[in-house]
This record gives C-alpha cells, sequence and structure tokens, in this order.
C-alpha cells in the first residue's frame, strides 16, 4: 500500500476527527443541518479514507463485511422498530408522541432514534458498496 | 387512541410485515431457515389484505394517518376498495410465489446470494404493496423506487449474462419514469400545496394554472407508462422477463405491471379526475390508439419468439394493450373489464411463468427447440402450462373468457365495433403462439435429454397448479371478482368522494 | 433571496436536458448513468427553486427571523437525492458485471455480441 | 340429465388410469356408453309428452347461468351421439387393437371428454352454454386429429384448430356479445329472442356470424378442415366426422336458427336468402370435388360436407318442413355416414387399402362390409329402402313451402351427384375384377366387433326407413 | 441582488460543465466533473436556502458517488471509445419535445420565492407555525423529515438498504480469510 508517512500521519490525525464531526451531524441534527444520512456518509467516508491509505484488508479486519451487514439490517429495523413499539404502546405506526409521557419528549426520543436508525444503515451501506466494488474479484 | 388494536394497524401492517421481514430474511443465513420465513410472512400479508378486504366492504373507506399526524400534514394510508383489491392480488401471488421458490431458487441462485434474494423479493414485495395503498403522492414516488431497485437487482440475477443488460436497460427507462413521476408529483404540489391524493383531487378544480396542471398530467402518465410498458414505452420488458431467474420472473410479470395500472388509475380518475383526463385532455384517443397498436404489434412478435419466456413477456405487452384499452373506454364498464383483467391476467401470466420456471429447472432452457416432446415426461408441468395458455386465449371456462366477455361487452357498449374484432383478433393471435409451444412440447420428437427429463419438484408442481385451477375456479365462479371489480370501477368513475 | 423571474427553471430544465440527452444518445453506458445523475440533479435543482421563498431564510426556527423558505420541498428532495445515490449504486456494479461479461460497456458492441449468438 | 354428461367426464378418469389394463379401460368406455343411452332414452318419454327438464349448472355470469335444457331437437342429437358412442366404442376396440394404435388411452380420455360435450352442445339450455361445450369439444378432439403425431397430423391439427377457433372466437363470440348485448338474454326460446331488438341488414349480418362462426357446420369456406381431420383413425373420423363434431355444428345452427332468431323473423326479415346460396353452392361444389377425389375416407370427407350443407340449408329456409327435414337428416346422415366410415375402415384394418381404385373385386371377400358400405350409400342418397329417404323429401318439401324451388332443383342434381360419387364404389367391389398379381386370399372379413358395429349402424339405417315415427314425431315438436 | 448573480453565476458555471460532459470521452474526467457538476448544485442548493439538501448533495453527489463510479472506472478503460456516431436526430426529438414541454409547464409558475403561491400557503405553514410547539425542535426540516413525513424517511432507508443488498447480490462480497464459516461459492 502507500507508503506515504506524511499522508498516514495526517489521516490518523484526521479520521478521528472526521468520525467526531459524523457524530455532531448526527446527533446535532436538531439544532442545525445535518441528520442521520449526511452523518452516516460522512462517517463511512472516514473509513474509507483509513481504506485507501491501509488497503481494504487491514479495514475489513477492524470492521469486516459480515459486522456491516447486520448493521445495515439493524439500522432499519431499528427505525421500524420505533414504528411497531409506538403501535404497540396504542398510537399509530411512527406515532411518536406515546412513546414518552409527554408528546414532545416522545417526538424527541422517536426523532433521535430513528435518525440513529438511519445513520447506521447509511453508514454501514455505504461501506459495504465500497468493499464490494473495491474488493470485487471477477468471477465471484 | 389508546391500547394497542390489531385490526386499526391493519393498514400499516400491509406493509410493514414485508418491510421488517426483508432485513430479516437478509441476516438470517440459514437457506431452509429464509424460506420458511418468507413464505409465512408472505402469509400473513395475504392474510392483512384480506381481512382489510374484508374490512372496506363492511365499513367502507380506511384512513390511516402514519405518525399520528393527520392528512394533509402527514402521510395518509388510504384503502378502498380500488387498492384493497389491488393489494390482495399482490399478496395473493406472492403467497404463491414464496412457496414455489424454493427448489427454484436453490437451482438458479448461487448459494451466498440467497439470503440476498429473498429480501430482495420482499423489498419488492414491500414497495408494490406500499405503492399500492399509499394515500400520498410522493410517498408513492418513494416505494415505486424500492419496488423499482429491488427488481433491477432481481432481474441482474438471471444465469444468462444478458440479464444484466436487460436489468441496465431497465434501471435507465426505470430511472427516467421514476423521474418524470417525481416532476409530475412537484408541479402538482406546486400548484396546491400538497401532496395528500384527496386533497390534491379536491384542490385541483381550483386551479387556474392550467399549463402546470397538463404539463403535470402528461409527466406523470408517460413516467407511469414507463413502468407499466405502455406502448411504446415496453421496450424494457420483454429481456427483462426473459432473463431475469424463474422466481422473479413470476412475481414481477404477475404483479409488477398491474401495481403501475394501479397507480395509473389513481391519478387520471381519482386525483384529475375523468373530465380533465378525457374532456381537457385527449387520453382516451391516444390511449385507444397505443392500445390497439399494443395488442396487434406484440402478439403478433410474439408469434417469432424462440424464447418461450420472450413470447409471453410480448403477450404481456399485448396484455396491457387490453387493459389500457379498457381505460380508454372512460367508462364504467370499461374499467371494471381493466380491472377484472388485472386479477385475471395475473393469475394466467402468473402460472404460466411458473410452468416455464419447472421446465427450466428439469432443461435448463426455454428455447422451443429444445422442448420437442417433454410434454410426455413433464405431463403436469404442461398441463399447467395448456390450461394457461387456454386462460390466456381466453377460452370459456377460464378467467381469459371473462376478461374478454366484459371488455368487449364494455366496447360494444361505447358501439366501437372495429375494436371489438380487434380485440378477438388477438385473441386469435395468441392461439397461435400458444399453440406453438403446446404442439411441440406435446407432439414433437423427444431429444435423448428430453427423454431423461423427470417430472418437475412437487412442491413448485403444487404451487403452479394453485394458479392453474384459481384460472378456472375464477372464470366459472365469478361473482366474487366480477362484483368487487364493479364496485371498484364505481369508486373510480366517482373520481374523489 | 430575491429574484422574480424564471432564470432558474430555464437553466434547470436545460441542465436536465442535457442530461437526458447523454443517456439516451451516448452509448456509453458509464456515460448513461452520468446523464442520469445530472437530470435528477437538474429536477432536485427546479424542485428546490419552488420552495424558495422571496427574503425567506433557512428553515431553522430562531427568534427573530419572521419568514422561513418552504421546508417541505427541501425534505423531499434529500429523499430523492438518497435514491439516486441508490440508484447510482446500482447501475454501476451492473456495469461492472457486464464489463466483466461482455468486455465492453459500449452499448453497440454489446449488442453485436448478443447478436452474434 | 345432468348425469348423462357428467357420467363420461367422470369416466375419462379411471380410463386415464386403468391404461396398463386395456380390458378393463374398454369395459368402463362401454360400461359407461350404455348407461349415458340408457339415461338418454329414459327421458325421450317425458319430452315427447311435452315435458322440458331443465337444470342450472352455475350462475356464470349475472343472468347468463350455464345451464340444461333438453327439447326436441336435443334429444335427437343426443339421442344419435350417444347410440352412436356405444357401437363407435365396439368398433374401435376391434380397430384400434388391430391397428396396434399407440397412445390408446389417451384416445380413449379424450374420446369420453368429446362425447361429454357433445351431449353438453345437445343438452345446452342457452347459447352459452352451448358456445362453452363446443370449445370443449374443439379442443378435446384436438389430440384425436393429431394422434399420429406425424408432420401431416400435426399440419391437420393446426388447421383444424385454427378454423374452428378461428371461427368460433373470430365470429361467433362476436355474434353472441352482440346478442347479449342487443337482448339482454341468450336462452333458447321458441319463437326465438332476437324479434324487436334488430333487424333489416343488421340481423342478416348478425346470422351471417353465427352460421360462419359456427365453423363446425363445414359451410364453404371454411371447410377445409374436415378433409385434413380425416388423418385421424377411422373410428375417430366416424364418430367426430360423421357425428359428434359436424353434427354439433349443424345443430348449433338449427338451434341459433329456431330459438334464437325464430323461423318467422328470419323469414320476414328475410335474413337468410343470401346464405341459401352458401349453402346450395356447398352442397353442389363439394359433392363435385368428392367425386374427383380416389382417397376413400377423403370422399367421404367431402360428401360429409355437402350432407351438412343440406341441414343448414333445411335450417335457413326457415320454414317448418324443412326444419322437420334438417332436424331428422341429423340421425338419417349420422348413421349412413357412420356405416360408411366402418366400412372404410374394416378395408383398411383388413385389407389395408384406402384408395378407391383398389377395391375392385374386393367385395367378394369382404361381402357383408361391402353390403353395409351400400346401405350406407343408399341412405346418403337418399333411395328407399334407407332411411335418408325421408329427411331428404322433407326437405324438398320446406323448400318448396319456402318458395325455393331452386333449392329443390339443388337438391336433385345432388343426388344424381351422390350416386355418381358413391354407387361405383360397391359397384366395383362386386363385379370388378381384381387387378393382376393382388390376390385377396390373405384378406378375409374384418375383426368381429367391427363387424357388429357395421351391422348394428346399416340395420340402423333401415331400420329408420321403415320406422322413422318416433324420429319424426320428435322432428315436428320443434316447431309445431 | 448579489446572490442573483451568484446563483447564475453557478448555473452557469453547470451548463459549461453538462456540455463538457456531453463531448468529453475521458471517463475518470468525466466523474471529476460530475462531482464538480453536484458541487455547484451544492452551492445553489445553499443560496436558496436548502442547507440540509446542500449538505447532503455535497456529502452524495461529490462524495459517495464519485468514490464509487472512480472505483467502477479503475476496471473500465480509462477512454471511452468514440463510437461510430449513432442517430442523434431521434434523441433531439425527444429531448426538445421533452424540454418544451417542461418549459410550458413552468411558464404558468408563480414568480420564483412569491411568498402568497399556493405551495407556501397551505402544508408548509403549519410546519413552520407548528413544529416549535408540536416537535420542540428548531430545524423543520428535520421535523419534517423525521416526524411529520417520517415515514417517507422510513422509505427513504429502506431504499438504501436495497441498494446494498441489490449489489451485494451482484458483486458478491470477498471474504479476508481463508476457511470463513460461508464459503463465497
Amino acid at each position: 500500500m502507500l507508503h506515504h508517512t506524511v499522508l498516514r500521519v495526517i489521516a490518523k490525525l484526521l479520521i478521528p476527527v472526521i468520525m467526531l464531526f459524523a457524530l455532531y451531524v448526527q446527533f446535532h441534527g436538531d439544532y442545525s443541518p445535518g441528520g442521520g444520512f449526511q452523518a452516516g456518509v460522512i462517517f463511512s467516508a472516514a473509513i474509507i479514507l483509513y481504506a485507501l491509505l491501509f488497503g481494504l484488508d487491514t479495514t475489513m479486519d477492524v470492521i469486516g463485511p459480515d459486522v456491516l451487514q447486520l448493521l445495515a439490517a439493524a439500522g432499519v429495523l431499528l427505525y421500524a422498530g420505533v414504528g411497531v413499539a409506538a403501535m404497540l404502546l396504542g398510537g399509530d405506526f411512527l406515532d411518536y408522541n406515546v412513546l414518552a409521557h409527554t408528546p414532545t419528549e416522545g417526538q424527541h426520543l422517536g426523532i433521535f432514534l430513528v435518525e440513529l436508525g438511519v445513520g447506521i444503515t447509511v453508514a454501514s451501506v455505504m461501506l459495504l458498496l465500497y468493499y464490494a466494488f473495491v474488493g470485487r474479484e471477477p468471477g465471484q | 387512541m389508546s391500547g394497542f388494536s390489531l385490526s386499526d394497524q391493519l393498514p400499516a401492517l400491509q406493509v410493514v410485515l414485508p418491510l421488517i421481514a426483508a432485513p430479516l430474511a437478509f441476516i438470517i443465513r440459514r437457506e431452509a431457515l429464509i424460506w420458511a420465513f418468507c413464505t409465512v410472512v408472505a402469509w400473513l400479508t395475504f392474510a392483512v389484505s384480506w381481512s382489510l378486504l374484508g374490512q372496506v366492504q363492511a365499513e367502507g373507506t380506511i384512513s390511516y394517518a402514519m405518525g399520528g399526524w393527520v392528512a394533509p400534514w402527514g402521510i395518509q394510508y388510504r384503502i378502498d376498495i380500488v387498492n384493497a383489491y389491488v393489494a390482495l392480488i399482490v399478496s395473493g401471488i406472492a403467497a404463491v410465489v414464496f412457496p414455489y421458490a424454493r427448489h427454484s431458487v436453490l437451482k438458479e441462485i448461487r448459494g451466498d446470494r440467497i439470503p440476498a434474494f429473498y429480501s430482495l423479493l420482499l423489498l419488492c414485495l414491500t414497495g408494490l404493496l406500499g405503492m399500492t395503498v399509499t394515500g400520498d403522492a410522493f410517498n408513492l414516488f418513494v416505494f415505486l423506487e424500492i419496488s423499482s431497485l429491488s427488481m433491477y437487482s432481481l432481474i441482474s440475477l438471471g444465469q444468462d449474462r444478458r440479464a444484466f443488460t436487460a436489468a441496465f436497460q431497465y434501471l435507465v427507462m426505470g430511472t427516467i419514469g421514476g423521474t418524470f413521476v417525481l416532476i409530475g408529483v412537484g408541479f402538482l404540489y406546486e400548484v396546491t400545496g400538497t401532496l395528500n391524493m384527496i386533497d390534491l383531487a379536491e384542490r385541483l378544480p381550483d386551479v387556474t394554472r392550467l399549463r402546470t396542471l397538463h404539463t403535470a398530467f402528461a409527466f406523470l402518465v408517460v413516467g407511469i407508462g414507463l413502468k407499466l410498458a405502455l406502448f411504446p414505452l415496453h421496450l424494457w420488458l420483454p429481456n427483462a422477463y426473459a432473463f431475469a431467474p424463474s422466481v422473479a420472473t413470476v412475481f414481477i410479470a404477475a404483479t409488477a405491471t398491474k401495481v403501475a395500472v394501479y397507480a395509473l388509475l389513481r391519478f387520471v380518475f381519482t386525483i384529475f379526475g375523468v373530465e380533465v383526463s378525457f374532456q381537457d385532455l385527449p387520453l382516451d384517443q391516444i390511449f385507444v390508439v397505443l392500445g390497439s397498436i399494443a395488442i396487434l404489434s406484440a402478439s403478433a412478435v410474439a408469434i417469432f419468439q424462440q424464447n418461450v419466456k420472450r413470447m409471453l413477456a410480448y403477450s404481456s405487452v399485448a396484455q396491457i394493450g387490453y387493459i389500457v384499452l379498457g381505460i380508454a373506454l372512460a367508462t364504467s364498464a370499461g374499467l371494471q373489464a381493466s380491472l377484472l383483467h388485472l386479477f385475471n391476467h395475473a393469475l394466467m401470466k402468473g402460472a404460466l411463468f411458473m410452468a416455464m420456471g419447472c421446465l427450466f429447472y428439469r432443461l435448463g432452457s426455454v428455447q422451443i427447440g429444445d422442448l420437442g416432446g417433454i410434454a410426455r415426461v413433464m405431463p403436469w408441468t404442461f398441463g399447467a402450462f395448456a390450461l394457461g395458455g387456454l386462460s390466456l386465449i381466453g377460452v370459456p371456462l377460464t378467467v381469459g373468457f371473462i376478461s374478454k366477455w366484459y371488455l368487449v361487452l364494455a366496447i360494444l357498449e361505447r358501439g366501437w365495433w372495429p375494436l371489438a374484432a380487434l380485440v378477438l383478433l388477438g385473441s386469435l393471435l395468441a392461439i397461435v403462439y400458444i399453440w406453438r409451444v403446446v404442439e411441440t412440447a406435446w407432439f414433437g420428437s423427444p431429444s435423448p435429454r428430453n427423454e431423461s427429463a423427470r417430472e418437475a419438484p412437487a412442491g413448485m408442481l403444487i404451487a403452479t397448479w394453485t394458479l392453474v385451477l384459481a384460472n378456472l375456479y375464477f372464470g366459472i365462479q365469478t361473482d366474487l371478482t366480477v362484483g368487487i371489480a364493479r364496485q371498484a370501477a364505481d369508486v373510480l368513475m366517482d373520481g374523489a368522494p | 433571496m430575491s429574484i422574480l423571474t424564471h432564470y432558474n427553471y430555464e437553466i434547470a430544465i436545460f441542465l436536465a436536458m442535457v442530461g437526458l440527452y447523454v443517456v439516451i444518445a451516448q452509448g456509453n453506458l458509464v456515460k448513461k448513468v452520468t446523464g442520469l445523475t445530472m437530470f435528477q440533479t437538474s429536477v432536485f435543482i427546479l424542485y428546490i427553486s419552488m420552495g424558495v421563498v422571496q427574503g425567506g431564510s433557512v428553515p431553522i426556527l430562531d427568534a427573530d427571523t419572521t419568514r422561513y423558505s418552504n421546508p417541505l420541498p427541501h425534505v423531499l428532495i434529500l429523499t430523492a437525492i438518497v435514491v439516486g445515490v441508490a440508484t447510482t449504486a446500482v447501475a454501476l456494479a451492473l456495469i461492472l458485471r457486464i464489463k466483466e461479461a461482455y468486455g465492453t460497456i459500449e452499448e453497440d458492441e454489446i449488442h453485436e455480441q448478443d447478436e452474434s449468438f | 340429465m345432468g348425469l348423462a354428461v357428467l357420467l363420461p367426464l367422470l369416466a375419462a378418469v379411471p380410463i386415464g388410469m386403468t391404461g396398463k389394463r386395456p380390458n378393463l379401460r374398454e369395459g368402463i368406455t362401454l360400461l359407461t356408453a350404455v348407461a349415458v343411452f340408457w339415461l338418454i332414452a329414459g327421458l325421450l318419454s317425458g319430452v315427447l309428452a311435452g315435458d322440458r327438464p331443465e337444470l342450472v349448472l352455475v350462475e356464470l355470469l349475472p343472468g347468463l347461468p350455464l345451464l340444461f335444457r333438453l327439447e326436441p331437437l336435443g334429444m335427437i342429437f343426443a339421442l344419435v351421439a350417444s347410440f352412436l358412442w356405444l357401437v363407435t366404442s365396439i368398433y374401435s376396440i376391434g380397430y384400434m387393437r388391430s391397428h396396434h394404435e399407440e397412445n390408446q388411452s389417451r384416445f380413449y380420455v379424450c374420446f369420453a371428454i368429446a362425447i361429454a360435450s357433445a351431449l353438453g352442445v345437445a343438452l345446452a339450455g342457452n347459447m352459452m352454454t352451448l358456445f362453452f361445450a363446443y370449445e370443449v369439444l374443439s379442443i378435446s378432439t384436438y389430440p384425436l386429429v393429431t394422434h399420429a403425431g406425424t408432420e401431416e397430423a400435426k399440419r391437420a391439427g393446426r388447421m383444424y384448430l385454427g378454423i374452428l377457433m378461428g371461427t368460433s372466437i373470430g365470429l361467433q363470440l362476436l355474434a353472441i356479445l352482440w346478442t347479449w348485448q342487443a337482448t339482454g338474454t341468450l336462452d333458447f326460446t321458441d319463437g326465438g329472442i332476437l324479434a324487436g331488438h334488430v333487424d333489416g341488414p343488421m340481423a342478416a349480418l348478425l346470422l351471417a356470424l353465427y352460421v360462419f362462426g359456427i365453423g363446425k357446420a363445414a359451410l364453404m369456406p371454411f371447410h377445409r378442415w374436415l378433409p385434413a381431420a380425416m388423418v385421424a383413425p377411422t373410428p375417430v373420423s366416424a364418430l367426430l366426422h360423421a357425428v359428434a363434431v359436424v353434427k354439433s355444428g349443424v345443430f348449433a345452427i338449427l338451434k341459433v336458427c329456431v330459438y334464437i332468431f325464430g323461423l318467422d323473423f328470419i323469414t320476414e326479415q328475410s335474413a337468410s336468402d343470401w346464405l341459401l346460396w352458401f349453402a346450395g353452392g356447398t352442397i353442389i361444389l363439394s359433392s363435385l370435388i368428392a367425386m374427383t377425389r380416389d382417397n376413400l375416407k377423403a370422399r367421404l370427407a367431402y360428401s360429409t360436407i355437402s350432407q351438412l350443407s343440406y341441414i343448414v340449408a333445411g335450417a335457413l329456409l326457415a320454414t317448418s318442413l324443412a326444419v322437420t327435414g334438417g332436424a331428422m337428416h341429423i340421425a338419417m346422415h349420422a348413421f349412413g355416414k357412420i356405416t360408411l366410415f366402418f366400412c372404410a375402415g374394416a378395408l383398411l384394418v383388413a385389407a389395408h387399402k384406402t384408395e378407391i381404385s383398389e377395391l375392385d373385386g374386393i367385395g367378394r371377400v369382404m361381402p357383408l362390409t361391402m353390403l353395409a358400405f351400400l346401405i350406407g350409400s343408399l341412405s346418403i342418397i337418399g333411395l328407399p329402402p334407407a332411411g335418408g329417404t325421408w329427411s331428404k323429401f322433407y326437405l324438398a318439401l320446406g323448400s318448396l313451402d319456402a318458395g325455393k324451388t331452386w333449392m329443390v332443383a339443388v337438391l336433385m342434381i345432388s343426388s344424381v351427384l351422390n350416386i355418381a360419387y358413391l354407387l361405383p364404389i360397391p359397384v366395383r367391389a362386386f363385379f370388378g375384377t381384381p387387378p393382376e398379381g393382388s390376390n385377396y386370399t390373405s384378406v378375409s372379413e374384418a375383426p368381429l366387433p367391427c363387424l357388429i358395429a357395421i351391422g348394428v349402424t346399416s340395420l340402423g339405417c333401415l331400420w329408420l326407413f321403415f320406422a322413422p315415427g318416433t324420429l319424426y314425431e320428435l322432428a315436428r315438436a320443434i316447431s309445431p | 441582488m448579489i446572490e442573483v448573480s451568484v446563483d447564475l453565476l453557478l448555473l452557469g458555471f453547470m451548463a459549461v460543465i453538462s456540455l463538457a460532459i456531453v463531448r468529453m470521452n475521458d471517463l475518470f474526467a468525466v466523474a471529476m466533473l460530475l462531482s464538480l457538476f453536484s458541487l455547484l448544485s451544492a452551492g445553489v442548493f445553499t443560496i436558496m436556502d436548502a442547507a440540509d439538501v446542500a449538505f447532503t448533495e455535497a456529502a452524495v453527489g461529490a462524495g459517495i458517488s464519485t468514490i464509487l463510479m472512480l472505483a467502477t472506472l479503475t476496471r473500465m478503460d480509462r477512454r471511452k471509445k468514440s463510437h461510430k456516431t449513432r442517430g442523434i436526430t431521434l434523441p433531439l426529438i425527444v429531448v426538445s419535445v421533452t424540454g418544451t414541454l417542461l418549459a410550458f409547464g413552468t411558464s404558468d409558475l408563480p414568480a420564483l420565492g412569491d411568498p402568497d403561491a399556493p405551495i407556501h400557503r397551505h402544508v408548509a405553514d403549519r410546519y413552520i407555525e407548528q413544529s416549535g410547539t408540536e416537535i420542540g425542535i428548531p430545524n423543520v426540516v428535520t421535523s419534517v423529515l423525521a416526524s411529520y413525513r417520517g415515514y417517507d424517511t422510513l422509505g427513504e432507508t429502506t431504499v438504501i438498504f436495497t441498494a446494498g443488498v441489490g449489489v451485494l447480490a451482484m458483486l458478491g462480497m470477498r471474504r479476508r480469510r481463508k476457511g470463513s464459516k460461508k464459503d463465497p461459492r
């Protein structure tokens, strides 16, 4: 793989920052632009950067495709799960008001969770896509 | 509302059930388990739509507010007899396809792709059902894309490399179609400020910006037309059906175009209303022309196909011609005929493609050249094909006859004699291309390979014959389908309630 | 922002049509995908233009703003963008397989090969 | 009554399953045949007494049930068909075995289904039911036509299905829909249902749609399937193309004329005049073609075509007498023609002869067969002492009644032609000298079952001459 | 007015780029231009007060899809063969018809930014006025996205998931370690 120490060092510095930013975008989406989707993309971008520098296999050791597939499914399930939970609590599907004792809190909780779900799915799917494209061996 | 009551939640469950099942199917790693799981889910979904139909017939239109936000601020599920009926078709087919899938998938799909395949099937089901039951124009677009994406992927899993090109062609045309729908919805939103279908229907009459309105109409019709393979936008369909994995073909052929037709009906009749669609705009003339050309040209082309799946695909284009013709009549009778044909065509094409699946399972080919005398070794499979074919031709005691009967009656009601003749001419062409296959399969001289072939596995045959028998049952016991189709047609003709 | 004209619309339409033209006219599959993306992006611009409100500002509530631009088109387009990238991904995957199967991504060459057998 | 139709259908199942055991299989076939005939015959006295048993199977579409309703005309057809099925089953046992046909099980199964649908046609209570049974008949007989599986057989099958389904779906179904559209009913009712709903040229057009739409009547130009279908094994040709299929065609036309249009309606709209020319033309032309055919079955086929047009003409003349004649001719021609076909089959089995020119002197070794052939011919020609006489007589009376004297002429001419193409055959067989080198020492009479069948039908021809009473009563009862 | 000029400037750039893409034969260059195209559109979105959209477009258009495209192109011959000229009349007809129709449709739209246009009056205002109290978070887009139209977003997530599953089904996933539990073939 690349042997540009400079790049690696910078990346090592950069990647945590990007991830942090992703988390910020994820959880601050209520107050500023951003949300699960953007966060997910940024997060995956961080790891893709890692992969670019340290190679696909190393990255796969860090986060294996199986985990990612689980996560991808988990995100959707989390989102839908919130909806079902609302149902079971007597509301309509995705009716956050019933999730907590006051509607607003319910909304906050609901939005937080679904955004999380979006984030997880997007991040893991984007990574999976990258893995699939770069790791593709013909005849596979 | 407090306390959880299942019957209130059915509208959401109709879609959420397969939606949740899809990711689960993807992470279960055991093929047998996945299959069983999917089958159960499909049956549950079918049960849901069945009881929904019951509810609608009992206490009229059901409306369900997603997230508790009432329309037009939230997304509304609105289920009347029309989409209850279509949902029943879709989930019903699914309930037959999944039991059928087991062997065929094991044969045609690589082991490590099987979870993805089932998951995609469920996603496709989700998308189609979502399109069907939603009452929100944009939500329809979203689920349209879910179904489309899963279809592209499903098609690409076929064994012939042409599956890839077919899928790509479909992807390009489908995406253009989707974007057209997006544009249409956008214009509607721009001039009314709402996305809810009923709200739209109520506000459109006051809209003064007619140019925008008519443009929106055009884009929606063309966009959806691409999806339902309305002549001449059908170019993607033949290869897609021909080279997709058998199971995918069965499911897509039997459901996808039907849902597209439903979406078209929704926009044309409920949202825009008969006045705009047929009096301000000449949709009827256009559809008559396109429908007629579709029937003749597609049937004619079908006659010259060597690949039987491709032949059936062209016949599908022709069948869509019939449906469009019924819509073009813009009468309650015509609509009834079209809706009836939605159901009946799903049955016959399902049966036919399933038979093809059984064949492919044993022979690995659906070329007419390879079928010599195969019916003698696979009598059940080809019995199914023959009966399905008769139904397609429109022979009495099959559903096909019922469709033709009502369609021609509706046409005669408008006094359009040439069209009536044309429809019947269409079934004559159907005789030709169906009989080519039947004749080779029964009286052709069998090749050694065919001699050694065996009858398809019981699981597949049972599913196939379920549909075949349905073809006969609903061809004789018509009051259920005819009745619902009539109600639905009246609902649509009344436009927005 | 403040323009009381249709410039946005017309230019967006022009872009969309260029994209559409690339999709239909060009035989290279990658270029087709490019065209699709351009087409969609331009339609997004069309949408967002509809949501503009003169003198409005980013729809993030705060005490001393009175007029916001319409948030709904933004939401719709967010979804649409996601759909767009999803489609692109699937399309590219297909192209990869086509390349492996045919050794080319030129439409007409692919057709020639399929005719030949 | 429903049982009569149901029985053969049900029988088809065990027949199909006992394929391994021919005796059992044919036992079942015979048993069913007897039972069916007995069932039909049981209803005869009632129908003569004027009651019309009715049976609704299922409400197919709102106001449009599948129903059976037995009336005299149907009775004639049902009797003939069921009786001749019995005879033919006996015959085919001998034929199929000694001829070592393949797929005999498929043969018997389709045979049973075909008869069931023929009876369905006979008993149909409305046009819809008739149409259904008609289509089932076409499809179930297709495998019988292509039985041999040879390229020629397949081509024949294609033409068979193509013409029959083409006309029925393209024209007949259209006519039915039109009728339904105009009148809101399809029931066969005395005096017809169309009066007052359509008139003038429209009525003529509709009638034409029916007459040509019912391709099984083999009215020119839709007659080609019949000669083509002669590739089928002889019992099939005999029963299906002398009785079940073609007769259900002309029967349907009679039904339409009498119970859908109504004779008076046809005459007052003069809807049928120009169609009569087609009928007449068919009678003469096909007789002429028949003369040119050397292959025995082909010649018989063309003679059938012309005979069918007698009945069509009878229907189109639309006078009570003519209809009577037509109805009687169904039975007369059935007996006569089936005898001839049986003989042809016998010749094939016993002497392996298919061409007429090869038959010189064969009467000496197969006297019974050729005698039967003679009787059959007489019946077709319409000379005493054979039944054909009566039906032709009434047809002629009917045409006079309708003031269509030229039709009488047509009948006369064709009779002459019949003599010309039928009588030479037995004559040559008895008095011709065997061609050099061919000695008939090896040849003997056909297998016993065949002989029995031949005997029964030829005697039937005679019996119908001396005792046409019942038949006549039934035929009169159609349009009193 | 400054916004107007910037807006027009960006759009002008995009127009130029689009034409360049039509002409260009080097696929890598096309990919880069496309990502630039998205970036510029993001700029346009910003000017039109669509911060979230701009953000997303930048992250996706300029980010992920470019990466994917490059990853694909590494498997292709870099230059697109300037293939034999296909008939361009039909495409031109289709495009011009569609374009004219679109222009025809938009020509009837209310002036850009007109606050009284129906689009702003009916549903949207409720989001702006009520979401503060109903949802209680300032970012209206998030409120609508995640709550009022949360179901669409579920659909959107499903779309992404579908794409993931689809691509995996097509390309498969290469396994790092040998002898892992599930064999790839």
